[in-house]
């Protein structure tokens, strides 16, 4: 009974959750609730995974009505895989954020982080589930408003700033979807995605949906932060809470990522895509972001910003895996969408557990830490050579699927880029392992302790999910090639 | 997945992670019993593909036994425990962790059927040499761990990307013998020659062992370039251009370790030096050659162990590593002398030693072949492996002009751990059939003929007088009253340095203003993506938002 | 060591001793040589069939090899502190 | 403008029926233009007219932090509770057929008690936003 609801209680709990922190708000109690939301989010996501496994999409029209009238969530592979990721990631966040909030966030407002944690994840559980190109926008609007809040957090005062920024350049990328969304509805008059599908190639060749689909890849690539549209990342990631760097860059962007997918191959299918001129100057972009993102990356001193940077750098490995157009690729980009959130949030958060003890995250003042801080700093190790790519770590199995796609498809220079960045990457990592673990006086910072074990236990599931998925690779490969072979139009 | 016997390997990589957590006597117990049990695990393998695992679209066969994995697997868990015997008593847990890792993922690249593991634990080696040399602790290591690390990670992604390609090429990961043709096999080829110290790639060998501790060095001279042996055996024999780094790699290393002062860059070198003889044999290729290969490795392994064990002692006793300050060593080490004399008899071939029933293999191989200029130059190579490692390193340490110092032999493990190396140096030497018998190919060689022991001694032998009659040209300031500096006189030294005055100086001049436009290139490369850069600044909105209507609009365009 | 007296010298290192070592080492340089008499050497490529090729060949190399080495070392040589001043910024 | 008596008599005047056009846009709704954003909004500004007028102090204390961060977070929860009610009665999320016998009166049940949810959420969301902006220095 309760199993047909599923799609939709995916983002009603949360949903329900977020306002009960802003009517009690005890700290404990916010934890709480939050923690029991994303762990019933989770279970959710892992049910619609297995029975979209088993049996197929699964479709839920809102109030009865049926679409194309009514809203309806459609939940395929793909949405399942985001959601299975999304409700993860973030409930082992929440296991961590006590602590860390509680240093980073003044006590009158943690409740308010907790509400908009919630309705952040709420918004981008919606955009995984709904089949409607509106509706998608309208959970766009509610997890973008949130994060700008979340990022405002920041005990920096240029957290203000940054979030400001942010809040200008993300609102333009999703005024920039709806403008586009505006113009398909204008031609073809339906706002569902399954719908809109079918009804687009009659018109497709008309410039109103041409310059719909620039709207679309702009907008779409602010809100996933491709070069040139990063600006608005390293800052907010930089002065956002360590909890909020943690969740944005391993969910906001990834999210982003599937929207592109949806539109890309849901929404205009993949013979569109590849008649257009779309999947060059995406690849272009993508090997720009590579390369920049880490040869920046390797220039900071503020770890959290190095971090930032390199994000810049993985989006463009995603980039490129769909840039692709083959299953190989799809299937690449897609891993790393997973790969790199388990990266991701592992180093952020060590990097958060880091903060709580040192109260900083410049390089220069971690020096010794590998000592102080052994369990925190091997996982900020392990989760840099999974960013590396080292075999054994899910890096390893993102990267291999990318160069195969790259040598597939006779692009072997390409194949050399993707290497070379990860070159690049592990002079990066190593500049934070050489001060951690090579500098500094031995007696020096000799009263640091080792991180709770609150936040050490998250941080090493994190860490163990690099490892385990980089050897266990069946299930996500799987999953992610099920999800590239039904975009490119395969049997689902 | 199948399972029929566990990787040896892994019994020392699991070893590794457990050392740091066990009490004292029971680690010193591990540490010996580790590689006895590896050891055991080995023999008792049978032959064929024991493991499978599906990995990717793949399947992995982490456990391919044969005989050419075996003898390698013997060697490696036998130096193990050799090595683990002479670092008993160092301190740092760490070291021995990290090269019971590294001992572990050689064997391992030594089991590995496919190419996907062979890169999995090429990897891990270098993980655990670069941990191994860093763990000497002083800033000088660090750095060189440093530079070792990024050279072989480096290596590793040639490796990884020559792989990769194969793969995609035959659609098979089975780790075969391959022909050199593809992009993809040649970037393989390189990756497994950077490990095996071929030149260019060949500096981070003698810049990185002498850093290591006492007892590190021994351990790092024993897996890398032998795994690239290994590897190179296994996936390209008979490849010509071999032939030709090979002999390279014979020559720089003996013409680098003539040259140098450090006792232990000196064996450094001869490590180089003695894998160019393998190389060389595995560019031969014919089953007595590769055989050779195999069995020189084998015995390698062996003799310079035991000599770096030596150079070991006498640092861990003197605190010094440098020709100049030591010598006369002799007299209050007479242990440590005795057996760093059987190593550098064995590293040079004498009659009754290892190296005389391996290396000759390969030499006889290129009789066979036909390879006049190959025989030559290897004939000239074994009396300059005499005159480079086979004197000077005993000479230098042990014997020379007397430094004064008196220290005694090092403590029981390290006597006992060259004890044994140099009697199995000896006992290969006398009875060598137990190692003929373990090489990949059946063989009906016989090392000890009288043309052949007479062609030998007086080779070395004659070599030797070489050395004594050039002492002075080798080291200025030598007090020993041999007269004979009119060798060097005669050549003209006046108008040589001269010459290479001028050069030093065109050299000097070319070297700063290389640097120079190095930098100011690397400089400008770097600009836009350093803080202040370009590509690195904090962007305005407004040109953030200019950006996107600029790309919104170069969209359009390229849509219409 | 100009002070310590032969006697107070290992007996190894003593002038004596030496002087015994060169005779020794070149009998059997030239025991080896004579040795080619009695032991039929058969050569593979011509130069190797040679009378004692094995001992000027030997002799003949390393003295090469010492003197390119040598006059590579002018080029190569550095002071043992040369890489030192590189590493200031680490 | 404590001072300006006019204005504060006309105020205090408008106000009453500015809320009972609130009320009318929120409960008409259903059958004509109007509905909870318009009556919320609507309702907002009547209390904004107060706060220019009267201050912000005494705004606050008719609508303490803690009033209209409840009424935010209820809202939301009458609008999701209804949803979550119309699958307790059988039918999907937000399907008001369910919610009555007859699907009609269902229909027109489920429009009403959303539309109430959604009023109090914007008007409490306004007037937060509204006082917020006004105070600086408090936050809620």
């Amino acid at each position: 009974m309760i199993f047909s609801h599923i799609p939709v209680l995916q983002v009603i709990v949360p949903l329900v959750a977020a306002p009960l922190c802003v009517i009690f708000p005890f700290r404990k109690f916010c934890w709480t609730v939050a923690l029991a939301a994303t762990l019933t989010s989770l279970w959710i996501a892992l049910t619609l995974l297995i029975t979209v496994y088993a049996h197929g999409p699964i479709t839920y029209e809102l109030g009865g009505w049926a679409a194309p009238w009514g809203i309806g969530y459609r939940i395929d592979i793909l949405s399942a895989y985001m959601t299975v990721l999304v409700s993860l990631i973030s409930s082992v966040i929440l296991v961590f954020s006590p602590r860390s909030i509680g240093a980073e966030i003044s006590n009158a407002r943690a409740h308010l982080f907790y509400t908009l944690y919630l309705l952040n994840l709420t918004g981008l559980l919606g955009i995984a589930v709904t089949g409607d190109a509106f509706n998608l926008f309208v959970f766009l609007e509610i997890s973008s408003l949130s994060s700008y809040a979340l990022i405002a957090m920041g005990q920096d005062r240029r957290a203000l700033t940054a979030a400001f920024q942010y809040l200008i350049m993300g609102t333009i990328g999703a005024t920039f979807y709806i403008i586009a969304v505006g113009l398909m509805y204008a031609m073809t008059g339906t706002l569902n995605i399954a719908d809109l599908a079918q009804r687009l190639p009659e018109v497709m060749e008309t410039r109103t949906i041409l310059v719909a689909l620039a709207f679309l890849i702009v907008g779409i690539g602010l809100k996933i932060a491709l070069f040139p549209f990063h600006g608005w990342l390293p800052n907010a990631y930089t002065y956002a809470p360590s909890v909020v760097s943690a969740f944005l860059a391993a969910t906001a962007t990834k999210v982003a990522v599937y929207i592109l997918l949806r539109i890309l191959f849901s929404v205009f299918g993949p013979d569109a895509v590849a008649a257009m001129p779309i999947a060059q100057p995406l690849m272009i972009l993508a090997l720009f972001a590579m390369t920049i993102g880490s040869a920046v990356a390797i220039f900071q001193d503020d770890a959290k910003r190095l971090l930032a940077y390199s994000s810049i750098a993985q989006i463009g490995y995603i980039i490129l895996g769909i840039s692709f157009l083959s299953v190989t690729g799809l299937t690449g980009g897609i891993l790393h969408l997973f790969n790199h959130a388990l990266m991701k949030s592992a180093l952020f958060l060590s990097l958060g557990a880091v903060f709580y003890r040192i109260g900083s995250v410049q390089i220069s003042d971690m020096a010794g830490l590998g000592r102080r801080m052994p369990w925190t700093m091997a996982a900020f190790v392990v989760g840099g050579m999974s960013l590396v790519g080292t075999p054994l770590t899910v890096g390893f199995i993102s990267k291999w699927y990318l160069i195969r796609a790259a040598l597939e498809s006779g692009w072997w220079p390409i194949a050399v880029l993707v290497l070379a960045s990860s070159l690049l990457a592990m002079i990066y990592i190593w500049r934070v392992v050489e001060i951690a673990y090579f500098r500094g006086h031995p007696e020096a910072g000799a009263d640091i302790k080792e991180a709770p074990l609150s936040m050490l236990v998250p941080i090493w599931f994190l860490t163990g999910a690099n490892i385990y998925f980089g050897i266990n690779t069946g299930d996500t490969i799987t999953a992610a090639r099920a999800a590239a072979t039904m975009l490119l139009g395969g049997p689902q | 997945m199948i399972i029929d016997a566990f990787p040896p390997g892994l019994v020392l990589v699991f070893g590794a992670f457990l050392l740091p957590l066990l009490p004292g006597p029971v680690r010193a117990a591990a540490i010996l019993l580790l590689p006895l049990t590896t050891l055991a695990l080995i023999i008792s393998l049978p032959d064929g593909n024991l493991v499978a695992i599906p990995f990717l679209d793949y399947e992995l066969n982490p456990l391919r036994s044969d005989k050419l994995g075996r003898l390698f697997g013997i060697i490696f868990s036998i130096m193990a425990f050799a090595g683990g015997l002479f670092a008993l008593k160092q301190e740092r847990v760490a070291e021995l962790s990290a090269a019971f890792l590294y001992a572990g993922s050689a064997i391992g690249v030594a089991f590995a059927g496919d190419l996907v593991t062979v890169f999995i634990f090429w990897e891990m080696m270098a993980i655990g040499s670069g941990i191994v040399i860093w763990s000497a602790a002083t800033p000088a290591s660090f750095r060189a761990s440093m530079r070792y690390t990024l050279v072989h990670f480096a290596g590793g992604v040639v490796l990884m990307f020559g792989i990769a390609m194969t793969i995609v090429d035959t659609g098979s990961i089975a780790f075969e013998p391959m022909r050199v043709g593809s992009i993809g096999t040649w970037l393989i080829l390189a990756g497994f020659l950077v490990n095996a110290g071929a030149p260019p790639l060949s500096a981070w060998l003698p810049d990185a062992y002498p850093e290591a501790s006492f007892s590190g060095s021994v351990f790092l001279s024993a897996f890398t370039t032998k795994t690239a042996v290994y590897v190179l055996l296994r996936g390209f024999p008979g490849t010509e251009i071999l032939i030709y780094i090979g002999v390279f790699m014979i020559f720089y290393g003996i013409i680098y370790a003539l040259l140098e002062n450090d006792m232990r860059r000196i064996l450094a070198y001869s490590i180089i030096n003695q894998v160019g003889f393998m190389v060389t044999g595995i560019g031969i290729g014919t089953e007595l050659a590769l055989n050779g290969a195999a069995a020189h490795a084998f015995a390698h392994i062996i003799y310079k162990a035991l000599l770096l064990m030596s150079a070991g002692s006498v640092m861990y006793m003197t605190g010094k590593r440098k020709c100049t300050d030591l010598g006369g060593l002799f007299q209050s080490m007479p242990l440590t002398a005795t057996c760093g004399i059987v190593g550098a008899l064995a590293i040079s071939a004498f009659p009754l030693t290892s190296g005389f029933v391996t290396k000759s293999m390969i030499a006889q191989a290129a009789v066979d072949q036909h390879m006049l200029y190959v025989w030559y130059a290897l004939a000239a190579a074994s009396a300059g492996v005499f005159l480079h490692a086979g004197i000077k390193f005993p000479w230098f340490v042990f014997f020379q002009k007397d430094s004064g110092l008196r220290p005694d032999d090092p403590p029981w493990n390290m006597r006992w751990a060259m004890i044994l190396f140099a009697g199995l140096c000896i006992g290969i030497g006398v009875h060598p059939a137990p190692l003929y018998a373990l090489l990949p190919f059946e063989i009906d060689y016989v090392p000890y003929t009288g043309p052949h022991v007479v062609a030998m001694l007086q080779l070395l032998l004659f070599s030797g007088l070489a050395f004594f009659l050039m002492l002075p040209l080798m080291k200025r300031t030598l007090t020993l009253s041999l007269d004979f500096d009119w060798f060097y006189r005669k050549l003209g030294t006046v108008a040589a340095l001269a010459v290479t005055d001028k050069i030093s100086r065109i050299r000097n001049r070319a070297e700063a203003s290389g640097r120079r436009l190095l930098d100011t290139t690397i400089a400008a490369a770097t600009r836009p993506v350093k803080p202040r850069g370009a590509l690195a600044r904090n962007w305005e909105t407004g040109s953030m938002v200019l950006a996107v209507t600029v790309a919104l609009g170069l969209f359009a365009l390229l849509f219409f | 060591m100009s002070d310590l007296s032969e006697l107070d010298k290992h007996w190894l290192v003593r002038k004596a001793t030496i002087k015994k070592l060169w005779i020794l080492g070149l009998l059997m340089l030239a025991l080896t040589v004579v040795a080619e008499l009695r032991v039929h050497m058969h050569g593979e490529f011509g130069l190797d069939e040679l009378f004692a090729f094995n001992a000027w060949y030997g002799l003949g190399t390393c003295a090469i090899m010492v003197v390119g080495a040598k006059i590579l070392g002018y080029v190569l040589k550095r002071p043992d502190t040369y890489y030192e001043g590189d590493d200031h910024d680490h | 403008m404590n001072s300006h008596s006019v204005v504060r008599v006309v105020t205090k005047l408008l106000m009453p029926f500015i809320f009972i056009y609130a009320l009318y846009v929120q409960f008409h709704g259903d059958f004509g233009p109007g509905g909870g954003f318009q009556a919320g909004v609507i309702f907002a500004s009547g209390f904004v007219l107060y706060t220019l007028v009267f201050g912000l102090e005494n705004a606050r204390r008719v609508a303490p932090a803690w009033l209209t961060r409840t009424a935010l977070g209820l809202g939301v929860l009458i609008f999701a509770g209804t949803g979550i009610a119309s699958m307790i009665y059988g039918g999907l999320y937000l399907d008001y057929s369910a919610l009555a016998h007859d699907p009609h009166h269902g229909q027109h049940l489920g429009i009403l008690i959303v539309e109430l949810g959604v009023g109090i959420t914007v008007a409490a969301a306004m007037i937060s936003l509204f006082l917020v902006f006004a105070g600086q220095d408090k936050d809620d």
